[in-house]
């Protein structure tokens, strides 16, 4: 960081009003680029400051969470509840068939619509694909090297961002299988 | 998307389970066949119907009795076509994969055969029930996590005081015709109704089912349907009562399998408005 | 305050994510109106809570400030400098929301916002209708005459103009966008 750049705790106040003020999540990358050339922090330096700004809000309402996509400040869970009563509306549902779509594609990834099909024991439908593409939830991923060339389709950033996980680590954990081993005896 | 549905997954099954299977539909119910396409579609499919059996035993995925299942598949088949309903081609692929198994297993086996799962019928349905429910699990786990929209709320910030000209967003055509079909597609009945103007409305009838709730406490689904309106008239009020238990308006009730289906109003929660 | 009230300190939580929720300001009045019929403090409560809140944020980059309509939290002055930079960076991209209910008041004009929340099935913020009025794509059209009487809104001529439409009538009619969608191609 050049002299030029505003005093420690200065930077700091930089760091959370463009956090503050983005409509979306904002990466070290994102927050970087704001700054002149010649002044361009590092990396390191705004991660610093993010740990700072973290701690300052823990006892807070809101916290400065990570998503996939970068960093946002966010109503903490426990004043979640006051929160809905300001907001007439019920928040969407979704339906079976599209959050099994959606799970075996976050799990199984790079999978095509054929795999989607074979997992789930029905068809899938274009619609539904669709509805993740226009979400932005899932992209296609190039295509599998087979006839027809299926597209591949992946999960993305803001599928992540949706669901608050800064990574596809993040993910509830899926069950083992089971060992099979059929017996003979097996019951009829 | 559709949302989750409001008629309860349990109207064709508790017929099953008692042992017997129901003859024939009562003759003074109408049921608008949309309503039973409903029922169809509480089940993802046949490994999801399948899975239902065998959880509602406590059986155990790896020693499935497949004649038992195979009988209790049927059995649903069966009541689904009675209900002339046309049943998806992968269900009837299942059939016929159970019906293989079935005769396979009351065949005198090899002894060759008992060692080697890779193509034992009954191990590759197993390993894809398996597989199954797992994504079933891990989707139901993704519908818990936290979320926008419904769990999490963005801190958010007044910037007015900014003094610069934003650029302005970009938008291209195709990009409200996306958007309006995702509209279509979400509300697909409701915004059909809307787009068309026909003369029937979906929100009248919802007033007009909230009305008679009002000077009655519980009304009959069927009273709630006017022949003589035929078939758009019918889908209406289906419609309406549909909208309204999603709203969590009304509740839908039925004291026995196949019993009359009958419709009362609920609480209504004290919603906030800003 | 009844006693079922939390305790102070979680009360001015709740009147602080409430103030970082809301897409617009909030009147004392407004927030009372959040909590159940039986424990809504009184407005004098509420004051002494905001007044803490206010000096709470003294050393940060965002302040809570009062305008004619209630109280928000705005970014200061001295990091205006700096969000300007990252509004400069890039223009914003238009939510779903937003562009769903351009679509609605293009196709269904003259509508109410009470149409266009049941056509979506979901709430149209303040916010949404306010960045189409500034963005001259929408206008007020009359009012509805039912009780309330709500405004209708219609596009305007800048509308066409920017999506080089001579008419309203050349927008692609609502049977094509069926078809197109069923094909899958959107090559409009």
């Amino acid at each position: 960081m050049s002299e030029n750049i505003p005093v420690e705790s200065e930077f700091k106040k930089i760091i959370e009003a463009l956090l503050f003020a983005s409509d979306s999540p904002m990466s070290l990358q994102q927050l970087q680029a704001v700054f002149p050339e010649l002044e361009t922090p590092r990396k390191q330096e705004i991660q610093t400051v993010i740990d700072a700004i973290c701690s300052d809000y823990q006892t807070s309402a809101i916290e400065l969470h990570q998503v996939a996509s970068g960093w946002r400040f966010q109503v903490k869970a426990e004043q979640a509840s006051w929160v809905a009563r300001l907001f007439a509306q019920k928040p969407p549902k979704y339906s079976r068939a599209l959050l099994e779509t959606i799970a075996i594609i976050a799990y199984q990834q790079p999978v095509t619509r054929g795999d989607i099909e074979e997992i789930r024991g029905v068809s899938v439908s274009t619609n539904m694909i669709s509805t993740l593409l226009d979400r932005e939830w899932v992209k296609v991923d190039g295509h599998k090297e087979v006839p027809g060339r299926p597209a591949l389709y992946v999960t993305t950033k803001q599928f992540l961002d949706y669901f608050n996980l800064a990574s596809l680590e993040d993910m509830p954990a899926l069950q083992e299988l089971e060992v099979l081993a059929i017996a003979g005896e097996m019951a009829i | 998307m559709s949302s989750q549905l409001p008629i309860k997954e349990e109207i064709p099954f508790r017929a099953i389970v008692d042992g017997k299977p129901y003859e024939e539909l009562p003759k003074d119910l109408y049921i608008p066949p949309e309503a039973l396409d409903i029922v169809l579609e509480t089940f993802e499919g046949p490994l999801d119907l399948l899975l239902y059996l065998i959880r509602k035993q406590n059986l155990d995925i790896l020693n499935i009795p497949i004649l038992k299942i195979t009988q209790q598949y049927m059995e649903y088949i069966s009541i689904v076509g009675e209900l002339k309903l046309e049943l998806a081609a992968e269900y009837l692929l299942m059939a016929a994969l159970l019906a293989e198994i079935k005769s396979r297993l009351l065949l005198p086996r090899k002894a060759e055969q008992i060692e080697g799962d890779e193509d034992d019928p009954r191990a590759v349905l197993i390993r894809r029930l398996q597989e199954y429910e797992r994504i079933k699990n891990a989707a139901e786990a993704l519908d818990e996590l936290p979320r926008m929209e419904r769990d999490i709320t963005l801190a958010t910030i007044d910037t007015s005081i900014v003094e610069v000209q934003r650029p302005k967003a970009e938008v291209q055509f195709k990009d409200i015709v996306f958007a309006l079909q995702g509209v279509l597609k979400r509300a697909d009945q409701l915004s059909h109704h809307v787009i068309t103007k026909e003369p029937l409305s979906v929100k009248d009838r919802m007033n007009h089912i909230m009305l008679s709730l009002q000077s009655q406490s519980r009304v009959l689904f069927t009273a709630l349907f006017t022949l003589e309106e035929g078939r758009a008239g019918v889908v209406v009020s289906f419609l309406a009562i549909l909208e309204l238990s999603k709203a969590e308006m009304i509740e839908i009730t039925q004291v026995e399998p196949f019993a009359e289906l009958s419709i009362s109003a609920k609480t209504l929660r004290k919603e906030m408005l800003v």
